[in-house]
Protein backbone atom coordinates (compact mmCIF):
# COMPACT_ATOMS: atom_id res chain seq x y z
CA UNK A 1 0.00 0.00 0.00
CA UNK A 2 1.28 3.41 -1.12
CA UNK A 3 2.38 5.23 2.43
CA UNK A 4 3.68 9.12 0.60
CA UNK A 5 1.86 12.14 1.09
CA UNK A 6 -0.63 12.28 -1.52
CA UNK A 7 -1.01 14.92 -3.92
CA UNK A 8 -4.65 16.15 -3.15
CA UNK A 9 -6.81 14.70 -0.66
CA UNK A 10 -10.79 14.56 -0.95
CA UNK A 11 -12.76 13.81 1.51
CA UNK A 12 -16.79 12.91 1.99
CA UNK A 13 -18.72 11.62 5.02
CA UNK A 14 -22.27 10.69 4.03
CA UNK A 15 -24.94 8.86 6.76
CA UNK A 16 -24.90 5.18 6.21
CA UNK A 17 -27.89 4.75 4.16
CA UNK A 18 -29.37 3.70 0.78
CA UNK A 19 -30.65 7.00 -0.70
CA UNK A 20 -26.38 8.38 0.13
CA UNK A 21 -24.63 5.85 -1.54
CA UNK A 22 -24.95 7.73 -4.73
CA UNK A 23 -23.42 10.86 -3.52
CA UNK A 24 -20.35 9.38 -3.03
CA UNK A 25 -20.55 7.42 -6.33
CA UNK A 26 -20.86 11.01 -7.89
CA UNK A 27 -17.87 12.04 -5.95
CA UNK A 28 -15.66 9.96 -6.77
CA UNK A 29 -16.74 10.05 -9.98
CA UNK A 30 -15.31 14.04 -10.07
CA UNK A 31 -12.50 12.93 -8.22
CA UNK A 32 -11.29 9.97 -10.98
CA UNK A 33 -12.37 11.93 -13.78
CA UNK A 34 -9.91 14.03 -13.16
CA UNK A 35 -7.10 12.10 -13.16
CA UNK A 36 -5.55 10.02 -16.20
CA UNK A 37 -7.48 6.89 -15.89
CA UNK A 38 -9.71 5.71 -19.13
CA UNK A 39 -13.70 5.98 -18.85
CA UNK A 40 -13.56 1.73 -17.88
CA UNK A 41 -11.17 2.74 -15.26
CA UNK A 42 -13.14 5.57 -13.59
CA UNK A 43 -16.82 2.87 -13.67
CA UNK A 44 -14.14 0.41 -12.34
CA UNK A 45 -13.75 2.78 -9.43
CA UNK A 46 -16.74 4.19 -9.23
CA UNK A 47 -18.45 0.55 -8.57
CA UNK A 48 -15.97 -0.44 -6.32
CA UNK A 49 -16.83 2.39 -4.24
CA UNK A 50 -20.69 1.95 -4.40
CA UNK A 51 -19.81 -1.86 -3.13
CA UNK A 52 -17.71 -0.77 -0.44
CA UNK A 53 -20.03 1.57 1.25
CA UNK A 54 -23.16 -0.60 0.45
CA UNK A 55 -21.22 -3.01 2.98
CA UNK A 56 -20.45 -0.52 5.12
CA UNK A 57 -24.63 -0.15 5.23
CA UNK A 58 -24.79 -3.64 5.62
CA UNK A 59 -22.42 -3.96 8.94
CA UNK A 60 -24.09 -1.10 10.69
CA UNK A 61 -27.35 -2.38 9.69
CA UNK A 62 -27.03 -4.84 12.34
CA UNK A 63 -26.41 -2.64 14.87
CA UNK A 64 -29.05 -1.29 17.01
CA UNK A 65 -27.99 2.70 17.31
CA UNK A 66 -29.28 4.72 14.31
CA UNK A 67 -27.11 8.02 12.53
CA UNK A 68 -23.59 6.11 11.52
CA UNK A 69 -21.52 7.82 8.82
CA UNK A 70 -19.44 6.06 6.51
CA UNK A 71 -16.22 8.20 5.57
CA UNK A 72 -14.31 8.50 2.11
CA UNK A 73 -10.98 9.26 2.10
CA UNK A 74 -9.23 9.96 -1.40
CA UNK A 75 -5.74 9.88 -1.59
CA UNK A 76 -4.90 11.83 -5.08
CA UNK A 77 -1.43 10.66 -6.57
CA UNK A 78 0.21 11.22 -9.83
CA UNK A 79 0.32 7.67 -10.32
CA UNK A 80 -2.69 5.96 -8.35
CA UNK A 81 -6.01 6.92 -6.30
CA UNK A 82 -6.29 4.73 -2.87
CA UNK A 83 -9.31 5.48 -1.37
CA UNK A 84 -10.53 4.61 1.81
CA UNK A 85 -13.76 3.72 3.14
CA UNK A 86 -14.33 3.75 6.84
CA UNK A 87 -17.48 2.75 8.89
CA UNK A 88 -17.33 2.73 13.26
CA UNK A 89 -16.64 -0.77 14.83
CA UNK A 90 -20.35 -1.29 16.15
CA UNK A 91 -21.13 -3.47 19.22
CA UNK A 92 -24.14 -5.52 17.89
CA UNK A 93 -22.29 -5.94 13.82
CA UNK A 94 -22.08 -9.43 12.96
CA UNK A 95 -19.00 -11.13 13.86
CA UNK A 96 -16.77 -12.58 10.96
CA UNK A 97 -17.31 -16.71 11.09
CA UNK A 98 -14.24 -18.29 13.02
CA UNK A 99 -11.58 -19.30 11.05
CA UNK A 100 -11.68 -16.47 8.68
CA UNK A 101 -8.97 -13.54 9.61
CA UNK A 102 -11.11 -10.26 9.89
CA UNK A 103 -8.26 -8.74 7.47
CA UNK A 104 -9.98 -10.36 4.52
CA UNK A 105 -13.31 -9.68 2.98
CA UNK A 106 -15.64 -12.46 2.39
CA UNK A 107 -14.93 -14.84 -0.26
CA UNK A 108 -17.66 -15.84 -2.55
CA UNK A 109 -20.00 -12.93 -1.85
CA UNK A 110 -20.05 -10.71 -5.01
CA UNK A 111 -19.41 -7.09 -3.39
CA UNK A 112 -16.25 -8.86 -2.26
CA UNK A 113 -15.67 -10.09 -5.64
CA UNK A 114 -16.50 -7.19 -7.70
CA UNK A 115 -13.84 -4.65 -5.39
CA UNK A 116 -11.34 -7.19 -5.41
CA UNK A 117 -11.31 -7.32 -9.70
CA UNK A 118 -12.13 -4.01 -10.43
CA UNK A 119 -9.53 -2.53 -7.72
CA UNK A 120 -5.46 -3.20 -7.93
CA UNK A 121 -4.95 -3.51 -4.13
CA UNK A 122 -7.55 -4.36 -1.70
CA UNK A 123 -6.81 -4.42 2.03
CA UNK A 124 -9.45 -4.27 5.06
CA UNK A 125 -8.94 -3.49 8.80
CA UNK A 126 -10.01 -3.15 11.96
CA UNK A 127 -9.32 -0.91 15.15
CA UNK A 128 -10.65 -1.80 18.02
CA UNK A 129 -8.48 1.34 19.39
CA UNK A 130 -10.05 3.48 16.98
CA UNK A 131 -13.31 1.72 17.12
CA UNK A 132 -13.01 1.60 13.15
CA UNK A 133 -13.57 -0.61 10.33
CA UNK A 134 -11.63 0.24 7.23
CA UNK A 135 -11.69 -0.95 3.62
CA UNK A 136 -8.66 0.43 1.43
CA UNK A 137 -8.94 0.39 -2.27
CA UNK A 138 -6.16 1.15 -4.41
CA UNK A 139 -6.22 1.85 -8.78
CA UNK A 140 -3.12 2.82 -10.88
CA UNK A 141 -2.66 4.80 -13.54
CA UNK A 142 -1.80 3.45 -16.84
CA UNK A 143 -0.19 0.15 -15.22
CA UNK B 1 -29.85 9.47 -11.17
CA UNK B 2 -32.69 7.08 -10.72
CA UNK B 3 -34.62 3.85 -11.61
CA UNK B 4 -37.57 4.04 -13.63
CA UNK B 5 -39.58 0.18 -13.56
CA UNK B 6 -42.03 -0.70 -16.40
CA UNK B 7 -43.82 -4.20 -16.81
CA UNK B 8 -45.69 -5.32 -19.67
CA UNK B 9 -47.38 -8.63 -20.36
CA UNK B 10 -46.61 -9.43 -24.02
CA UNK B 11 -48.54 -12.45 -23.33
CA UNK B 12 -50.49 -14.52 -20.55
CA UNK B 13 -47.77 -15.79 -17.52
CA UNK B 14 -45.18 -13.49 -19.22
CA UNK B 15 -43.60 -10.52 -18.12
CA UNK B 16 -40.98 -7.92 -19.56
CA UNK B 17 -39.21 -5.92 -17.00
CA UNK B 18 -37.64 -3.02 -18.26
CA UNK B 19 -35.64 -1.19 -15.59
CA UNK B 20 -33.21 2.35 -16.52
CA UNK B 21 -31.28 4.21 -14.51
CA UNK B 22 -29.27 3.15 -11.66
CA UNK B 23 -29.97 -0.23 -9.89
CA UNK B 24 -28.35 -0.02 -6.46
CA UNK B 25 -28.61 -0.56 -2.87
CA UNK B 26 -31.18 2.59 -2.72
CA UNK B 27 -32.95 0.95 -5.65
CA UNK B 28 -33.07 -2.77 -6.18
CA UNK B 29 -35.79 -3.33 -3.32
CA UNK B 30 -38.22 -1.85 -5.82
CA UNK B 31 -36.78 -4.62 -8.41
CA UNK B 32 -37.15 -7.06 -5.82
CA UNK B 33 -40.83 -6.13 -4.83
CA UNK B 34 -41.93 -5.83 -8.63
CA UNK B 35 -40.69 -9.77 -9.36
CA UNK B 36 -41.89 -10.87 -6.15
CA UNK B 37 -45.57 -9.41 -6.96
CA UNK B 38 -45.51 -10.73 -10.74
CA UNK B 39 -44.61 -14.42 -8.87
CA UNK B 40 -47.07 -14.17 -6.68
CA UNK B 41 -49.65 -13.53 -9.19
CA UNK B 42 -48.85 -16.25 -11.34
CA UNK B 43 -46.23 -14.63 -14.20
CA UNK B 44 -43.92 -17.21 -13.77
CA UNK B 45 -42.47 -16.54 -16.82
CA UNK B 46 -39.93 -13.34 -16.60
CA UNK B 47 -37.52 -10.91 -18.69
CA UNK B 48 -35.92 -8.26 -16.80
CA UNK B 49 -34.45 -5.60 -19.96
CA UNK B 50 -31.33 -3.97 -19.03
CA UNK B 51 -30.64 -2.14 -21.62
CA UNK B 52 -31.43 1.27 -20.01
CA UNK B 53 -29.49 0.28 -16.89
CA UNK B 54 -26.30 2.57 -16.61
CA UNK B 55 -25.19 1.30 -13.08
CA UNK B 56 -25.76 -2.35 -11.59
CA UNK B 57 -24.14 -3.21 -8.55
CA UNK B 58 -24.04 -6.70 -6.43
CA UNK B 59 -27.72 -5.68 -4.42
CA UNK B 60 -28.97 -5.59 -7.82
CA UNK B 61 -27.37 -8.99 -8.86
CA UNK B 62 -28.83 -10.10 -5.82
CA UNK B 63 -32.08 -9.40 -6.59
CA UNK B 64 -31.54 -10.68 -10.38
CA UNK B 65 -30.37 -14.40 -8.46
CA UNK B 66 -33.00 -14.51 -6.00
CA UNK B 67 -35.62 -13.57 -8.66
CA UNK B 68 -34.07 -16.75 -10.61
CA UNK B 69 -34.22 -18.73 -7.89
CA UNK B 70 -37.97 -18.33 -7.29
CA UNK B 71 -39.37 -18.14 -11.24
CA UNK B 72 -37.66 -21.62 -11.66
CA UNK B 73 -39.08 -23.07 -7.85
CA UNK B 74 -42.32 -22.07 -9.85
CA UNK B 75 -41.17 -23.81 -12.79
CA UNK B 76 -41.20 -20.20 -14.63
CA UNK B 77 -37.69 -18.65 -15.74
CA UNK B 78 -35.98 -15.69 -15.35
CA UNK B 79 -33.93 -14.16 -18.66
CA UNK B 80 -32.13 -11.28 -19.22
CA UNK B 81 -31.68 -8.63 -21.88
CA UNK B 82 -28.72 -6.38 -22.23
CA UNK B 83 -26.12 -5.14 -24.89
CA UNK B 84 -24.28 -2.26 -22.71
CA UNK B 85 -20.95 -3.84 -22.46
CA UNK B 86 -20.50 -2.18 -18.97
CA UNK B 87 -23.24 -4.10 -17.39
CA UNK B 88 -22.17 -7.60 -19.20
CA UNK B 89 -19.29 -7.32 -17.81
CA UNK B 90 -20.21 -7.30 -13.98
CA UNK B 91 -21.80 -10.58 -15.01
CA UNK B 92 -18.82 -11.57 -16.35
CA UNK B 93 -16.47 -10.47 -13.83
CA UNK B 94 -18.72 -12.34 -10.85
CA UNK B 95 -19.13 -15.73 -13.15
CA UNK B 96 -23.02 -15.03 -13.66
CA UNK B 97 -23.16 -15.42 -17.14
CA UNK B 98 -23.03 -19.38 -16.20
CA UNK B 99 -26.24 -19.05 -14.33
CA UNK B 100 -28.18 -15.99 -16.53
CA UNK B 101 -29.19 -16.59 -20.35
CA UNK B 102 -28.31 -13.20 -21.42
CA UNK B 103 -30.07 -11.71 -24.97
CA UNK B 104 -29.39 -9.16 -26.81
CA UNK B 105 -32.59 -7.65 -27.39
CA UNK B 106 -36.14 -8.63 -26.26
CA UNK B 107 -37.64 -10.37 -28.96
CA UNK B 108 -35.19 -13.26 -28.47
CA UNK B 109 -35.44 -13.31 -25.00
CA UNK B 110 -38.99 -13.43 -25.28
CA UNK B 111 -39.28 -16.45 -28.27
CA UNK B 112 -36.86 -18.82 -25.64
CA UNK B 113 -38.70 -18.10 -22.39
CA UNK C 1 -31.54 30.90 9.04
CA UNK C 2 -32.52 27.56 10.23
CA UNK C 3 -31.58 26.48 13.62
CA UNK C 4 -32.94 22.48 13.88
CA UNK C 5 -30.90 19.56 14.27
CA UNK C 6 -30.76 18.07 10.35
CA UNK C 7 -32.48 14.81 9.12
CA UNK C 8 -29.19 13.84 7.39
CA UNK C 9 -25.48 15.68 7.17
CA UNK C 10 -23.32 15.49 4.52
CA UNK C 11 -19.78 17.08 4.74
CA UNK C 12 -17.48 17.20 1.83
CA UNK C 13 -13.58 18.35 1.95
CA UNK C 14 -11.96 19.63 -1.45
CA UNK C 15 -8.54 20.93 -1.86
CA UNK C 16 -8.84 25.10 -2.92
CA UNK C 17 -8.23 24.39 -6.40
CA UNK C 18 -10.32 25.05 -9.77
CA UNK C 19 -10.18 21.15 -10.57
CA UNK C 20 -11.61 20.42 -7.40
CA UNK C 21 -14.55 22.37 -7.96
CA UNK C 22 -16.21 19.90 -10.20
CA UNK C 23 -16.42 17.26 -7.46
CA UNK C 24 -18.37 19.34 -5.02
CA UNK C 25 -20.84 20.48 -7.74
CA UNK C 26 -21.50 16.33 -8.58
CA UNK C 27 -21.55 15.42 -4.69
CA UNK C 28 -24.54 18.47 -4.14
CA UNK C 29 -26.26 17.40 -7.36
CA UNK C 30 -26.33 13.93 -5.97
CA UNK C 31 -27.62 15.27 -2.36
CA UNK C 32 -30.21 17.57 -4.17
CA UNK C 33 -31.40 14.96 -6.55
CA UNK C 34 -32.52 12.85 -3.76
CA UNK C 35 -34.55 15.52 -2.08
CA UNK C 36 -37.99 17.10 -3.50
CA UNK C 37 -36.59 19.54 -5.68
CA UNK C 38 -37.51 19.86 -9.52
CA UNK C 39 -35.08 19.73 -11.70
CA UNK C 40 -34.39 23.25 -12.35
CA UNK C 41 -33.79 24.19 -8.48
CA UNK C 42 -30.99 21.00 -8.48
CA UNK C 43 -29.43 23.19 -11.45
CA UNK C 44 -29.81 26.23 -9.11
CA UNK C 45 -28.23 24.65 -6.37
CA UNK C 46 -25.47 23.04 -8.18
CA UNK C 47 -24.59 26.18 -9.44
CA UNK C 48 -24.48 28.25 -6.46
CA UNK C 49 -22.63 25.97 -4.75
CA UNK C 50 -20.16 25.89 -7.64
CA UNK C 51 -19.81 29.76 -7.11
CA UNK C 52 -19.52 29.63 -3.55
CA UNK C 53 -16.30 27.11 -4.37
CA UNK C 54 -14.89 29.89 -7.02
CA UNK C 55 -15.33 32.37 -4.29
CA UNK C 56 -13.15 30.60 -1.71
CA UNK C 57 -10.56 29.55 -4.28
CA UNK C 58 -10.09 33.39 -5.18
CA UNK C 59 -10.04 34.48 -1.74
CA UNK C 60 -7.15 32.31 -0.82
CA UNK C 61 -5.54 32.52 -4.22
CA UNK C 62 -4.47 35.86 -2.45
CA UNK C 63 -2.51 33.53 0.11
CA UNK C 64 1.06 33.00 0.26
CA UNK C 65 0.14 29.58 1.85
CA UNK C 66 -0.49 26.44 -0.76
CA UNK C 67 -2.59 23.25 0.41
CA UNK C 68 -5.57 25.18 1.79
CA UNK C 69 -8.98 22.76 2.15
CA UNK C 70 -12.74 24.09 0.98
CA UNK C 71 -14.97 22.51 3.01
CA UNK C 72 -18.69 22.04 2.40
CA UNK C 73 -21.24 20.79 4.64
CA UNK C 74 -25.05 19.71 3.61
CA UNK C 75 -27.68 20.44 6.40
CA UNK C 76 -30.32 17.78 4.73
CA UNK C 77 -34.23 18.47 5.86
CA UNK C 78 -37.62 17.54 4.95
CA UNK C 79 -38.34 21.18 3.34
CA UNK C 80 -34.71 22.90 2.89
CA UNK C 81 -31.20 22.21 2.00
CA UNK C 82 -28.42 23.72 3.87
CA UNK C 83 -25.25 23.90 2.51
CA UNK C 84 -21.94 25.65 4.33
CA UNK C 85 -19.05 26.59 2.29
CA UNK C 86 -15.92 27.29 4.51
CA UNK C 87 -12.31 28.41 3.59
CA UNK C 88 -9.90 29.79 6.12
CA UNK C 89 -9.11 33.11 6.71
CA UNK C 90 -5.65 33.76 5.80
CA UNK C 91 -3.82 36.40 6.34
CA UNK C 92 -2.51 37.17 2.89
CA UNK C 93 -6.49 37.43 1.87
CA UNK C 94 -7.21 41.25 -0.23
CA UNK C 95 -9.40 42.81 2.15
CA UNK C 96 -13.07 43.95 1.64
CA UNK C 97 -12.59 47.82 0.07
CA UNK C 98 -13.67 50.25 3.12
CA UNK C 99 -17.14 51.06 3.82
CA UNK C 100 -17.83 47.29 2.56
CA UNK C 101 -19.15 45.09 5.69
CA UNK C 102 -17.38 41.45 5.65
CA UNK C 103 -20.29 39.81 6.87
CA UNK C 104 -21.92 40.86 3.07
CA UNK C 105 -20.79 39.46 -0.15
CA UNK C 106 -19.60 42.31 -2.47
CA UNK C 107 -22.08 43.89 -5.04
CA UNK C 108 -21.74 43.98 -8.64
CA UNK C 109 -20.11 41.23 -8.84
CA UNK C 110 -21.22 38.39 -10.94
CA UNK C 111 -21.05 35.26 -8.45
CA UNK C 112 -22.58 37.20 -5.60
CA UNK C 113 -25.64 38.21 -7.95
CA UNK C 114 -26.00 34.23 -9.17
CA UNK C 115 -25.76 32.96 -5.50
CA UNK C 116 -28.34 35.43 -4.44
CA UNK C 117 -30.43 35.13 -7.09
CA UNK C 118 -30.49 31.21 -7.37
CA UNK C 119 -30.89 30.47 -2.96
CA UNK C 120 -33.66 31.14 -1.48
CA UNK C 121 -31.42 32.59 1.81
CA UNK C 122 -27.54 33.62 1.71
CA UNK C 123 -25.51 34.80 5.03
CA UNK C 124 -21.89 35.34 4.88
CA UNK C 125 -19.90 34.94 8.35
CA UNK C 126 -16.29 35.54 9.39
CA UNK C 127 -14.65 33.84 12.20
CA UNK C 128 -11.64 35.71 13.76
CA UNK C 129 -11.67 32.93 16.78
CA UNK C 130 -11.81 29.65 14.36
CA UNK C 131 -9.92 31.65 11.41
CA UNK C 132 -13.09 30.36 8.83
CA UNK C 133 -14.79 32.45 6.35
CA UNK C 134 -18.54 30.09 5.74
CA UNK C 135 -21.10 31.02 3.12
CA UNK C 136 -24.24 29.47 4.50
CA UNK C 137 -27.39 28.96 1.57
CA UNK C 138 -30.39 27.94 2.02
CA UNK C 139 -32.74 26.56 -0.50
CA UNK C 140 -36.89 25.44 0.00
CA UNK C 141 -38.15 22.62 -1.00
CA UNK C 142 -41.75 23.48 -2.99
CA UNK C 143 -41.89 26.75 -1.19
CA UNK D 1 -17.33 16.47 -17.58
CA UNK D 2 -14.81 18.83 -19.35
CA UNK D 3 -14.65 21.18 -21.67
CA UNK D 4 -13.98 20.81 -25.48
CA UNK D 5 -13.19 24.03 -27.32
CA UNK D 6 -13.07 23.83 -31.24
CA UNK D 7 -12.52 26.56 -33.60
CA UNK D 8 -13.05 27.32 -37.54
CA UNK D 9 -12.65 30.21 -39.41
CA UNK D 10 -15.41 30.40 -42.05
CA UNK D 11 -14.22 33.58 -43.66
CA UNK D 12 -11.79 36.02 -43.72
CA UNK D 13 -11.56 37.59 -39.87
CA UNK D 14 -14.09 35.63 -38.79
CA UNK D 15 -14.08 32.78 -36.18
CA UNK D 16 -16.85 30.38 -34.42
CA UNK D 17 -15.64 29.03 -31.31
CA UNK D 18 -17.74 25.64 -30.32
CA UNK D 19 -17.61 25.38 -26.64
CA UNK D 20 -18.99 21.87 -25.47
CA UNK D 21 -19.37 20.83 -21.91
CA UNK D 22 -18.57 22.54 -18.63
CA UNK D 23 -17.30 26.16 -18.70
CA UNK D 24 -16.32 26.55 -15.26
CA UNK D 25 -13.17 28.08 -13.36
CA UNK D 26 -11.25 25.31 -14.03
CA UNK D 27 -11.44 24.68 -18.12
CA UNK D 28 -12.91 28.49 -18.57
CA UNK D 29 -8.79 30.11 -19.09
CA UNK D 30 -8.82 27.68 -22.17
CA UNK D 31 -11.37 30.38 -23.66
CA UNK D 32 -10.05 33.33 -22.67
CA UNK D 33 -6.74 32.09 -24.31
CA UNK D 34 -8.36 31.27 -27.53
CA UNK D 35 -9.92 34.56 -27.61
CA UNK D 36 -7.13 36.26 -26.51
CA UNK D 37 -4.97 34.60 -29.53
CA UNK D 38 -7.66 34.50 -31.95
CA UNK D 39 -7.77 38.72 -31.44
CA UNK D 40 -3.62 39.25 -31.42
CA UNK D 41 -3.93 37.24 -34.77
CA UNK D 42 -6.10 39.97 -36.04
CA UNK D 43 -8.93 38.01 -36.28
CA UNK D 44 -11.44 40.34 -34.16
CA UNK D 45 -15.41 39.00 -35.49
CA UNK D 46 -16.01 36.01 -33.14
CA UNK D 47 -19.03 34.10 -32.45
CA UNK D 48 -19.01 31.63 -29.45
CA UNK D 49 -21.38 29.07 -29.79
CA UNK D 50 -22.91 27.63 -26.48
CA UNK D 51 -25.14 25.00 -27.89
CA UNK D 52 -22.94 22.78 -26.34
CA UNK D 53 -22.70 24.01 -22.94
CA UNK D 54 -24.30 22.19 -20.24
CA UNK D 55 -22.59 24.51 -17.34
CA UNK D 56 -21.34 28.28 -17.35
CA UNK D 57 -20.16 29.74 -13.77
CA UNK D 58 -19.40 33.74 -13.72
CA UNK D 59 -16.04 33.13 -14.42
CA UNK D 60 -16.73 31.86 -17.73
CA UNK D 61 -19.47 34.41 -18.08
CA UNK D 62 -16.38 37.05 -16.96
CA UNK D 63 -14.27 35.81 -19.84
CA UNK D 64 -16.94 36.62 -22.62
CA UNK D 65 -17.14 39.68 -21.24
CA UNK D 66 -13.90 40.17 -21.20
CA UNK D 67 -13.77 38.93 -24.95
CA UNK D 68 -16.41 41.19 -26.37
CA UNK D 69 -14.46 44.01 -24.39
CA UNK D 70 -11.11 43.50 -26.49
CA UNK D 71 -13.17 42.29 -29.28
CA UNK D 72 -14.39 45.94 -29.76
CA UNK D 73 -11.59 47.92 -29.12
CA UNK D 74 -10.35 46.37 -32.25
CA UNK D 75 -13.32 47.22 -34.27
CA UNK D 76 -14.49 43.78 -33.97
CA UNK D 77 -17.47 41.89 -32.34
CA UNK D 78 -18.25 39.05 -30.53
CA UNK D 79 -21.96 37.55 -30.74
CA UNK D 80 -23.14 34.70 -28.64
CA UNK D 81 -25.19 31.50 -29.48
CA UNK D 82 -27.60 29.74 -27.49
CA UNK D 83 -30.48 27.94 -26.98
CA UNK D 84 -30.01 26.09 -23.78
CA UNK D 85 -32.84 27.71 -21.70
CA UNK D 86 -30.76 26.75 -18.19
CA UNK D 87 -27.72 28.47 -19.85
CA UNK D 88 -30.12 31.75 -21.35
CA UNK D 89 -31.50 32.09 -17.81
CA UNK D 90 -27.78 32.79 -16.20
CA UNK D 91 -27.65 35.16 -19.11
CA UNK D 92 -30.88 37.01 -17.95
CA UNK D 93 -30.68 36.49 -14.35
CA UNK D 94 -26.99 38.62 -14.46
CA UNK D 95 -28.04 41.11 -16.59
CA UNK D 96 -26.30 40.71 -19.43
CA UNK D 97 -28.39 39.71 -22.48
CA UNK D 98 -28.28 43.87 -22.57
CA UNK D 99 -24.40 43.36 -23.33
CA UNK D 100 -24.58 40.07 -25.15
CA UNK D 101 -26.29 39.54 -28.81
CA UNK D 102 -27.60 36.38 -28.43
CA UNK D 103 -28.61 34.82 -31.69
CA UNK D 104 -30.21 30.87 -31.56
CA UNK D 105 -28.43 29.18 -34.01
CA UNK D 106 -24.48 29.83 -36.06
CA UNK D 107 -26.10 30.97 -39.06
CA UNK D 108 -27.85 33.97 -37.58
CA UNK D 109 -24.91 34.89 -35.85
CA UNK D 110 -22.55 34.85 -38.57
CA UNK D 111 -25.02 37.23 -40.89
CA UNK D 112 -24.41 39.43 -38.02
CA UNK D 113 -21.60 39.53 -37.01
N1 LIG E 1 -22.41 -17.10 -8.09
C1 LIG E 1 -23.58 -17.15 -7.43
N2 LIG E 1 -24.51 -18.02 -7.81
C2 LIG E 1 -25.68 -18.08 -7.15
N3 LIG E 1 -26.00 -17.30 -6.10
C3 LIG E 1 -25.11 -16.43 -5.68
C4 LIG E 1 -23.87 -16.33 -6.30
N4 LIG E 1 -23.18 -15.40 -5.66
C5 LIG E 1 -23.96 -14.93 -4.70
N5 LIG E 1 -25.14 -15.55 -4.68
C6 LIG E 1 -26.24 -15.23 -3.72
O1 LIG E 1 -27.50 -15.68 -4.04
C7 LIG E 1 -28.42 -14.83 -3.38
C8 LIG E 1 -29.77 -14.98 -3.98
O2 LIG E 1 -30.68 -14.24 -3.25
P1 LIG E 1 -31.69 -14.88 -2.19
O3 LIG E 1 -31.08 -16.05 -1.52
O4 LIG E 1 -33.00 -15.03 -2.88
O5 LIG E 1 -31.71 -13.65 -1.16
P2 LIG E 1 -32.89 -12.60 -0.99
O6 LIG E 1 -33.94 -13.37 -0.24
O7 LIG E 1 -32.21 -11.52 -0.19
O8 LIG E 1 -33.26 -12.15 -2.36
C9 LIG E 1 -27.86 -13.46 -3.55
O9 LIG E 1 -28.13 -12.64 -2.46
C10 LIG E 1 -26.39 -13.72 -3.63
O10 LIG E 1 -25.72 -13.26 -2.47
N1 LIG F 1 -22.80 43.55 -15.86
C1 LIG F 1 -21.52 43.68 -16.23
N2 LIG F 1 -21.19 44.32 -17.36
C2 LIG F 1 -19.93 44.43 -17.74
N3 LIG F 1 -18.90 43.90 -17.09
C3 LIG F 1 -19.15 43.23 -15.95
C4 LIG F 1 -20.45 43.09 -15.48
N4 LIG F 1 -20.39 42.39 -14.37
C5 LIG F 1 -19.14 42.11 -14.16
N5 LIG F 1 -18.35 42.59 -15.11
C6 LIG F 1 -16.88 42.41 -15.15
O1 LIG F 1 -16.26 42.65 -16.36
C7 LIG F 1 -15.05 41.88 -16.38
C8 LIG F 1 -14.51 41.77 -17.78
O2 LIG F 1 -13.28 41.12 -17.77
P1 LIG F 1 -11.86 41.87 -17.85
O3 LIG F 1 -11.94 43.24 -17.20
O4 LIG F 1 -11.39 41.77 -19.26
O5 LIG F 1 -11.04 40.91 -16.87
P2 LIG F 1 -10.02 39.78 -17.31
O6 LIG F 1 -8.78 40.53 -17.73
O7 LIG F 1 -9.87 38.95 -16.05
O8 LIG F 1 -10.66 39.00 -18.43
C9 LIG F 1 -15.45 40.57 -15.80
O9 LIG F 1 -14.43 39.98 -15.09
C10 LIG F 1 -16.57 40.94 -14.86
O10 LIG F 1 -16.17 40.84 -13.51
Amino acid sequence: MPTSKPLAQVELCIPSRPEYVGVARLAILGVASRMRFSYDEVEDIRLAVGEACTRSIDRLNGSAAEGHTISLRCLIDANRLTIEVTNPLVPAAPKPPPGESPESLPEGDLSGVLIRILMDEVEAEESQDEGTQVLRMVKYVAR
Amino acid sequence: MNLRVETRKPREGVAVIALSGEVDVYTSPRVKQEIVDLLNAGTTKLVVDLSGVEYLDSTGLGVLIGGLKRARERDGDLKLVCDNLRILRIFEITGLTKIFDIYRNESEALEKV
